[in-house]
């Protein structure tokens, strides 16, 4: 293999292409930078491409996203590889970093690709679409969403059966078994990191029945369910098909919580409940919506007037964090809470019950770090060095930090981290260390 | 190694590392399930809690599958029942 | 033959009311198909003639979806989007045209819901003028 | 006039095709006048149809491209970016929406939807016809930023300019630097208090020969726009010279005979007329406040450094870029709001930080010795009734925070918070979980029934009907009350007059967008950062300081920019200036010129925004928006207006 | 209108209490309880009023003692505040207060005066003996009607009179009109607590530690029957005897499995526990142990020449009897009882 490695050289290395990685990467190709972008999945544009409407001015998170991403893919200063993965980041001295990229195999020539489909309607397989939150299935063969960039198909080979048929008619003939994982070797002057954040994972709480009781659901699958390419066309209960019409919001799900190691808040539930509740009342007209909180969190521009705007419009509050939750045969939950107001234990029943699932780091970012330790504060985020004054410096010197992999935050909040970041990480390209 | 052909480099593929036990049950499965699930709408529109009762397939499954058949054009959603409550289903035309 | 729908020529704006209309689409909010929008970057930049002649051109009714205070223009946009109005609806006395076929209401960027009932209130009206 | 158009219809799979008839919509639009080409596709803005549509207007030298397709807000500029790309000038591409305006919002009615859409490509056509090519406004761009206010958020992007290699002018409207950070103690998250902050960002600044500091300034005009920003700025004098003897000033200070309240602790003590905040303020020496200075003279005596004779001076910087960090004003509570300006004994959480800050040992206040403090949050904030409905953002933390080093500092504490719901959001939560381990007792009320404050003989009760209590009303007898005062705008509203910055709803400065662009105004070149754009704490106020640098950086760093040509033309011929335009125009970009003997408006265009708002109010219908003009309308209207 | 007591917190902590400072009120712990229902609802409330020092609110309150510590709002508790344990502290303190005399409070906040008390009561017990010049039958004679009389001084000194303060505090106090006849009908209630703590059932965790509490309250009864009532020490009746022996195992056993959970802390119930909840059990476990090695030793024939193995059981009888029992945690069984007993009576 070690023949095969390319090697190349930018001004920057960004790890991950979501919102924040995306952002710094543009602000650094507009300044006459170039950059490497790299990001995991197979599309860039993170977990806000996915998102149905952002808070508090309800924009369509898609129209706000893919004129950036259309940005970031045509911009000359940017290259971006998906799928691919940064194994390792050395420094080797003042604005000289080395880092080991791996492109894996898409099985598919991205440039020859038209995204026709064909491939996808002839792929027999059908496994559970990530990108949907696997409510419903997918290709092994497949585009991973109408509006991924590149949009381009690709085949999830773990699950392919080798058969042949997509081949057989792409009319451009691009799927290509016989990709290899392909290494480049990089030089970089800085770097910085954007790896985003976990959803926590509410299995980790079995009183709330996730996994067991089908009406549950995390407030990701939810957001699915109400974005414009939304996997039911409709709002459904994903245990029986029913419209659902009275609906639960339980916030602090996995945040704030010690007995799940994430004692903080994830500062986004709060709002994106309350954003969902709103969109639900749109799309629901007939259903009430309930958000069960300990307190409602809407600090920033706008938002405590997004939260009364919900309130006038019919959505339920009520003080009282979800104790345990209990199936009924028809499919609907009886959820167990303390009304605080009232001071009373209560019983309600929902037919669905949304988890607001909260903010966890993600912690694959600090290892690929050799030589220099890049440092994670004490919940496993990235550490900030100089949280006041210079709040994206890292432990390395060069290495900087942009979005939620430093801690929990919202959407305008990491992207003005990430222009933190890439003003930080101009300065010092320009400064020369 | 040989070149292989473009157009039919699966085949490739599949001499070199072969294909996973569990990725062909996956597709077995499911072209059974979709088998029966279109089987089953041949006699008429069907909701999914009636789809579960016929096909003894826990609801949640039946929705998968049909959301998916639903995707890739091969049933079509019909009406809502009165109580607006479940939809039936047909097959596309 | 009786007319089904109005004709309606609707003057949104680029930044505003454009998206609001968008996304009266996107939500599948239907109204009429002879509902047509020009998005120009402000309504307070309208000219009245364009609107005298969209009545010259046969069109029922024109709608102005303003931006009200969201205007990104500053905040004499509501004002001076009211005093073009009021040009134009002299304007349409003069020539014997009824004011009330123009109407305008700010519609914010996310104001689709309301976009759609002032347009299928707006049809109704005209529909009703016109036949008798 | 374009005579070799190509037209795309977009399936935009099935989205359009499933309610549009997309084929009928190309057979009725190849006979229009002046389509060469014709085309539907499936998507058109995959790559495959990009690279398609440039070598079709490459191979047939089309002369305008329209793409009937989706919402132009998502692809206008892809397709504009196509045309670039094939050498043909962006602004003969039209879009039209025949999506979200038309398959989506018709999926009832088909053949409607398909009319619909043969007119509006149609009315497309009629357009690109009559468009023109144009090219950006290419104007020269001094690299050079101001920044407006030197606290930690325009301090911090002063810094960050600098080492960009962007020379900065930083002006200060006070004599000392630092704004709000240098009034608090320890701050939250890294035990350095404000000072400390506030002197190692002083330093990095002194050290720097590309950053100019003027402090005691105050902007007071604005001749320019964008690139060329010329700014005229009023500075006061210090009335010390620059080489002072520390120890004769100390005297001076000592000597001085007036005695005015002190700003820099929120009035809960007094200062000299000549004075400092701190022994070791930035810049390091004092000032005279001129105002309340009676000229004694009795300062002069024992200070040679005193000079009464420095005079105000004008000064101009030329920019290309301004940053306004302007930061923020605590709010001031009304008379009897909370027992507000009734008791001594309430104050507010700045002046409380004050408080902590000057007691050592023990917390002693007026005389008495503090031991039992309640708090009252949301003050100015949230508000029912009132015009401060947003949350403060900062305040929970922030007094959470001051009542755990009251604690720390002073022993005996006992902290009773009367809240709306604690809203220590993200990391922050550890601090209310470990002031709750401290033992401090927080209450609840809602909006509608906040805890009510009495004073009887001095004496402060504080009720509140506690939800977490079952409603039970529980009252505290405090020796201090705490006022948790929310953050409003500058009272100052003159520097945003001077560059015409669009408030929000919260009467804080506006981003054009919160998440598109946070950090730019609709006022081309200018940029904010810091609270002065919505509560924020230090480390959002510095990360948005740091993004508005680089934006501000983009707009010099090139020297020169270019703007949208979409702007106002004026048709002299037709202009016999009677200043209507001028007046509706928002952005002072109308100018009367003489030209020969014909007084006729004129246009600046780099300042021009291209609202159009002149247009309806010539009464000789002299101007035209470009893109817009009569022309182009009126044949739209009449393309809509075609039988099918 | 009430004014908050933050000194209450600190007195709360010297019954065991602790964290509960911690509680953001978020009613978790009211939610997975199972005992909690709309009409009871706790622990969290019991948690607030604690914090803000509410004592009257608490001393009228019997939610305490409707809690029966199965741990889950501990378990689940999302700030840590120890809900179980404040509820125990609870109980703990409401004994003090109930108690006229002040000596459980003293022996609950102290560890310092417990032992000495213990150590008072052993030396008494071994100066009596001496006094006797450790004549074995007279001693056992004087324990037998030491025993009787303990049992009725204790109750009706100690006991009864704090079981009317209790009422007094539950019932009396807030004003609360209940018709004699209902004191009587509702007897039934108290008893069949008393004897079952039947509630426990209703907890969430496992029904063994029910029966097994069950086993060891009837084993307890038996021993104190055979042994006051039927004099087993003395006792020829064979089926007094084996009788005798099987509710001494019993207790033993019993109190064996409680020990070694305690120090395996397996429940959350256990993991936080005080000396008190130690010395009781350890105590009920000496108490079987040494009563069965007395009658096993008289039934050799050996325990003339082991006088001292029946001193040790009269000091621990002892100790049990004057200590733990009148200020012990022996009393929970009590006012257990009495708490759902005046709980029917409130609630009709």
């Amino acid at each position: 293999m070690a023949d095969n490695i390319k090697t190349s050289s930018y001004d920057a290395l960004v790890i991950g292409a979501g919102i924040a990685g995306g952002e710094a990467a543009l602000n650094l190709a507009n300044n006459g930078y170039s950059v490497l972008l790299v990001e995991k999945d197979l599309s860039v544009g993170g977990k806000m491409i996915l998102l149905s409407k952002v808070f508090p001015t309800l924009d369509c998170a898609a129209c706000i996203t893919t004129p950036k991403v259309s940005e970031i893919s045509r911009h000359p200063g940017i290259t971006i590889y998906t799928g691919s993965e940064v194994r390792r980041v050395v420094k080797k001295s003042e604005n000289n970093f080395e880092a080991e990229v791996v492109k894996h195999p898409r099985y598919v020539i991205e440039d020859d690709c038209t995204a026709c489909q064909l491939c996808e309607q002839a792929c027999p397989v059908v496994v559970k679409d990530q990108y949907q939150y696997n409510l419903v299935g997918r290709k092994a063969a497949f585009i991973p969403f109408s509006i991924a960039s590149p949009r381009v198909a690709a085949i999830d080979i773990e699950n392919c059966t080798l058969c042949g048929a997509c081949e057989k008619v792409c009319p451009t003939k691009c799927i290509d078994f016989t990709m290899e994982p392909e290494e480049f070797l990089v030089s970089v002057g800085t770097v910085i990191v954007a790896t985003g954040f976990r959803l926590f994972d509410p299995l980790n709480m079995p009183r709330y029945g996730y996994g067991e009781y089908k009406n549950v659901l995390t407030s990701m699958e939810m957001e699915r369910q109400l974005a414009p390419t939304r996997p039911f066309n409709t709002i459904l209960r994903p245990g029986d098909g029913k419209m659902p019409d009275k609906l639960a919001y339980v916030l602090c799900t996995g945040s704030r919580d010690a007995t799940v190691g994430n004692p903080i808040c994830s500062q986004i539930c709060c709002m994106y409940s309350i954003k969902q509740a709103q969109l639900l009342m749109g799309a629901l007209p007939m259903a009430d919506v309930t958000i069960y909180y300990i307190n409602i969190r809407s600090f920033g521009k706008g938002f405590e007037e997004f939260y009364e705007q919900a309130k006038g419009m019919g959505v339920n509050f009520i003080k009282g964090k979800i104790g345990k939750i209990t199936e009924k045969e028809n499919g609907n939950l009886v959820l167990r809470y303390e009304d605080i107001n009232e001071n009373r234990l209560r019983e309600a029943e929902h037919d669905m019950v949304i988890l607001s699932v909260g903010v966890l780091p993600n912690p694959d970012a600090a290892s690929i770090f050799q030589g220099e330790e890049l440092k994670l504060d004490h919940l496993n985020f990235i550490g900030q060095a100089r949280p006041l004054a210079n709040p994206s410096e890292t432990s390395i010197k060069g290495v900087f930090v942009a979005g939620t992999a430093s801690g929990p935050m919202d959407i305008p909040d990491s992207i003005l981290s990430a222009g933190s970041a890439s003003s930080e990480a101009m300065s010092y390209l320009i400064r020369k260390g | 190694m040989e070149e292989a052909e473009k157009g039919k480099t699966s085949r490739y593929l599949r001499d070199k590392k072969g294909v996973s036990e569990e990725a062909r049950e996956n597709l077995k499965k499911f072209t059974r399930i979709r088998k029966s699930i279109l089987d089953a709408l041949k006699e008429g529109e069907m909701t999914i809690a009636q789809l579960s009762q016929k096909l003894s397939m826990p609801g949640h499954e039946v929705v998968f599958y049909l959301m998916t058949l639903v995707k890739y054009g091969q049933v079509q959603t019909g009406e809502i029942d009165d109580m607006d409550e479940y939809y039936s289903y047909k097959l596309k035309k | 033959m009786e007319k089904k729908s109005a004709r309606i020529l609707v003057f949104s704006t680029e930044k505003i009311s454009d998206p609001a209309i968008d996304m009266a689409g996107l939500l599948k909010l239907h109204y009429p198909p002879t509902v047509y929008t020009i998005a120009v970057p402000c309504s307070s930049g309208i000219k009245p003639r364009w609107i005298m002649h969209a009545y010259e051109q046969g069109f029922d009714g024109v709608f102005i979806a303003a931006d009200g205070s969201d205007c990104t223009y500053g905040e004499s946009c509501t004002e001076k989007t009211g005093r073009l109005v009021e040009v134009t609806h002299q304007m349409m006395k003069g020539r014997n045209i009824d004011p009330a076929r123009l109407r305008m209401a700010a519609i914010c960027s996310v104001c689709s819901e309301s976009f759609v009932k002032q347009i299928k209130s707006f049809n109704q009206y005209l529909l009703q003028s016109t036949k008798s | 006039m374009n005579k070799r158009l190509g037209v795309y219809i977009c399936h935009c799979g099935g989205n359009i095709s499933d309610y549009v008839d997309v084929e009928k919509v190309k057979e009725s639009i190849e006979g229009e006048e002046g389509v060469f080409l014709a085309k539907t596709t499936m998507f058109a803005c995959s790559d495959a149809t990009q690279k398609e549509m440039v070598e079709d207007i490459r191979n047939n030298n089309l002369d305008g491209l329209v793409v009937a397709s989706c919402s132009p807000k998502l692809h206008l500029l892809t397709f504009r970016a196509v045309s670039e790309r094939a050498l043909l000038n962006k602004y003969n591409y039209v879009h039209a929406n025949i999506r979200e305006q038309g398959s989506w919002a018709h999926s009832d009615d088909k053949a409607g939807a398909t009319a619909k859409a043969i007119q509006l490509v149609r009315s497309a056509v009629a357009k690109v016809r009559l468009a023109r090519s144009l090219d950006p406004i290419i104007i020269p761009s001094k690299k050079a930023v101001a920044v407006i206010g030197a606290g930690v958020a325009g301090m911090r992007a002063a810094i960050e300019l600098s080492d960009m290699g962007c020379p900065v002018t930083l002006i200060e409207r006070e004599h000392f630097v630092g704004g709000r950070t240098s009034q608090w103690d320890i701050l939250f998250t890294t035990n350095q208090t404000g000072k400390e902050l506030v002197t190692k960002l002083y330093n990095d600044i002194a050290g720097r020969d590309n950053i100019t500091l003027i402090t005691g300034a105050e902007v007071i005009s604005n001749t320019g726009s964008i690139g060329d920003f010329v700014l005229k700025i009023r500075v006061t004098p210090r009335y010390i010279m620059d080489k002072c003897d520390e120890n004769n000033l100390a005297k001076a200070i000592e000597v001085c005979p007036v005695v005015v309240p002190d700003n820099f602790n929120f009035t809960i003590t007094s200062r000299k007329a000549i004075y400092h905040n701190f022994p070791s303020e930035y810049p390091h020496y004092p000032v005279i406040d001129i105002e309340n200075c009676t000229r004694c003279g009795e300062c002069e005596k024992v200070c040679k450094s005193v000079d009464f004779s420095q005079q105000e001076q004008i000064v101009e910087v030329n920019v290309g870029s301004v940053m306004m960090a302007t930061g923020f004003d605590p709010y001031t509570p009304g008379e009897g709001e909370f027992g507000y300006k009734l008791s001594d004994f309430a104050v507010t959480l700045p002046q409380f930080k004050r408080i902590t800050d000057l007691n050592e040992g023990r917390l002693v206040y007026k005389g008495k010795e503090i031991r039992n403090i309640a708090y009252i949050y949301c003050v100015g904030s949230r508000q029912s009734e009132g015009d401060n409905n947003y949350c403060s953002r900062y305040c929970c933390t922030s007094a959470i925070h001051a009542s755990l080093e009251a604690k720390r500092k002073f022993s005996n504490i006992s902290n009773f918070h009367f809240t709306r719901g604690v809203r220590t959001y993200g990391k922050q939560e550890l601090l209310y979980a470990e002031s709750l381990r401290m033992g401090d007792i927080y209450f609840q009320a809602y909006e509608e029934n906040p805890p009510s404050v009495d004073v009887n003989n001095g004496e402060i009760s504080v009720s509140i009907n506690d939800i977490m209590t079952g409603g039970r009303e529980i009252t505290v007898e405090p020796d201090l009350l705490v006022l948790v005062t929310g953050m409003v705008p500058r009272s100052d509203n003159s520097v945003a007059s001077i560059f015409k910055l669009p408030k929000g709803r919260d009467r804080f400065f506006n981003e054009i967008h919160m998440k598109l662009r946070p950090v730019e105004t609709v006022i081309d070149g200018i940029t904010i950062c810091g609270a002065c754009q919505g509560p924020k704490n230090i480390t959002e106020s510095v990360n948005s300081a740091l993004s508005a640098a680089a934006k501000s950086f983009s707009f010099v760093n090139k020297g020169q920019l270019a703007l949208e040509p979409i702007i106002a033309e004026v048709d002299k011929e037709t202009c016999n200036w009677c200043g209507k335009c001028q007046e509706a125009c928002p952005f002072d970009a109308v100018k009367m010129v003489k030209e020969g003997e014909k007084e006729v408006a004129v246009i600046n265009n780099s300042v021009c925004k291209g609202c159009g708002m002149c247009l309806p109010v010539c009464p000789v219908n002299a101007i035209d928006l470009i893109a817009f003009s009569d022309n182009e309308i009126e044949n739209m209207i009449d393309a809509l207006s075609s039988n099918i | 209108m009430a004014a908050v007591n933050t000194a209450f917190s600190r007195e709360l902590s010297k019954f065991g209490a602790f964290d509960f400072n911690a509680c953001y009120n978020c009613g978790n712990c009211t939610a997975v309880c199972s005992l909690s229902n709309e009409t009871d609802s706790f622990p969290r409330e019991m948690i607030r009023f604690s914090v803000l020092g509410l004592e009257d609110d608490i001393k009228g309150s019997l939610k305490p003692w409707l809690c029966y510590y199965c741990g889950e709002c501990t378990t689940h508790c999302p700030q840590q505040a120890e809900p179980g344990e404040l509820m125990m502290s609870l109980r703990r303190w409401l004994t003090s207060v109930y108690d006229w005399t002040g000596l459980s409070g003293l022996l609950y906040r102290s560890l310092t005066a417990t032992v000495a008390a213990m150590t008072a009561v052993a030396l008494g017990v071994l100066a009596y003996a001496f006094h006797e010049d450790l004549h074995l039958e007279k001693i056992m004679h004087t324990g037998h009607l030491f025993e009787m009389v303990a049992i009725a001084a204790v109750f009706s000194v100690i006991l009864l009179p704090n079981l009317v303060r209790m009422w007094y505090f539950i019932i009396l106090k807030p004003g609360l009109r209940i018709p004699v006849k209902k004191y009587i009908t509702s007897l039934a209630d108290l008893f069949i607590h008393m004897f079952t703590q039947k509630r426990t059932l209703g907890c969430d965790d496992s029904q063994v530690r029910w029966f097994e509490h069950l086993v060891l309250v009837f084993g307890y009864l038996g021993l104190l029957f055979t042994t006051v009532f039927l004099d087993w020490f003395s006792s020829d009746s064979a089926f007094v005897i084996t009788l005798g022996y099987v509710v001494s195992i019993i207790i033993f056993t019993v109190t064996i499995i409680f020990v070694g959970e305690r120090i395996a802390r397996k429940r959350e119930m256990n993991s936080k526990s005080q000396p008190s909840d130690w010395m009781f059990v350890v105590w009920l476990f000496l108490m079987g142990i040494s009563a069965f090695a007395v009658r096993l030793f008289s039934d050799l024939g050996i325990l003339e020449s082991n006088t001292w193995l029946y001193l040790t059981h009269l000091i621990i009888l002892a100790q049990w009897a004057l200590v733990i029992v009148p200020f012990g945690k022996w009393t929970h069984f009590l006012y257990r009882s009495f708490a759902m007993y005046f709980d029917k009576l409130k609630k009709s």
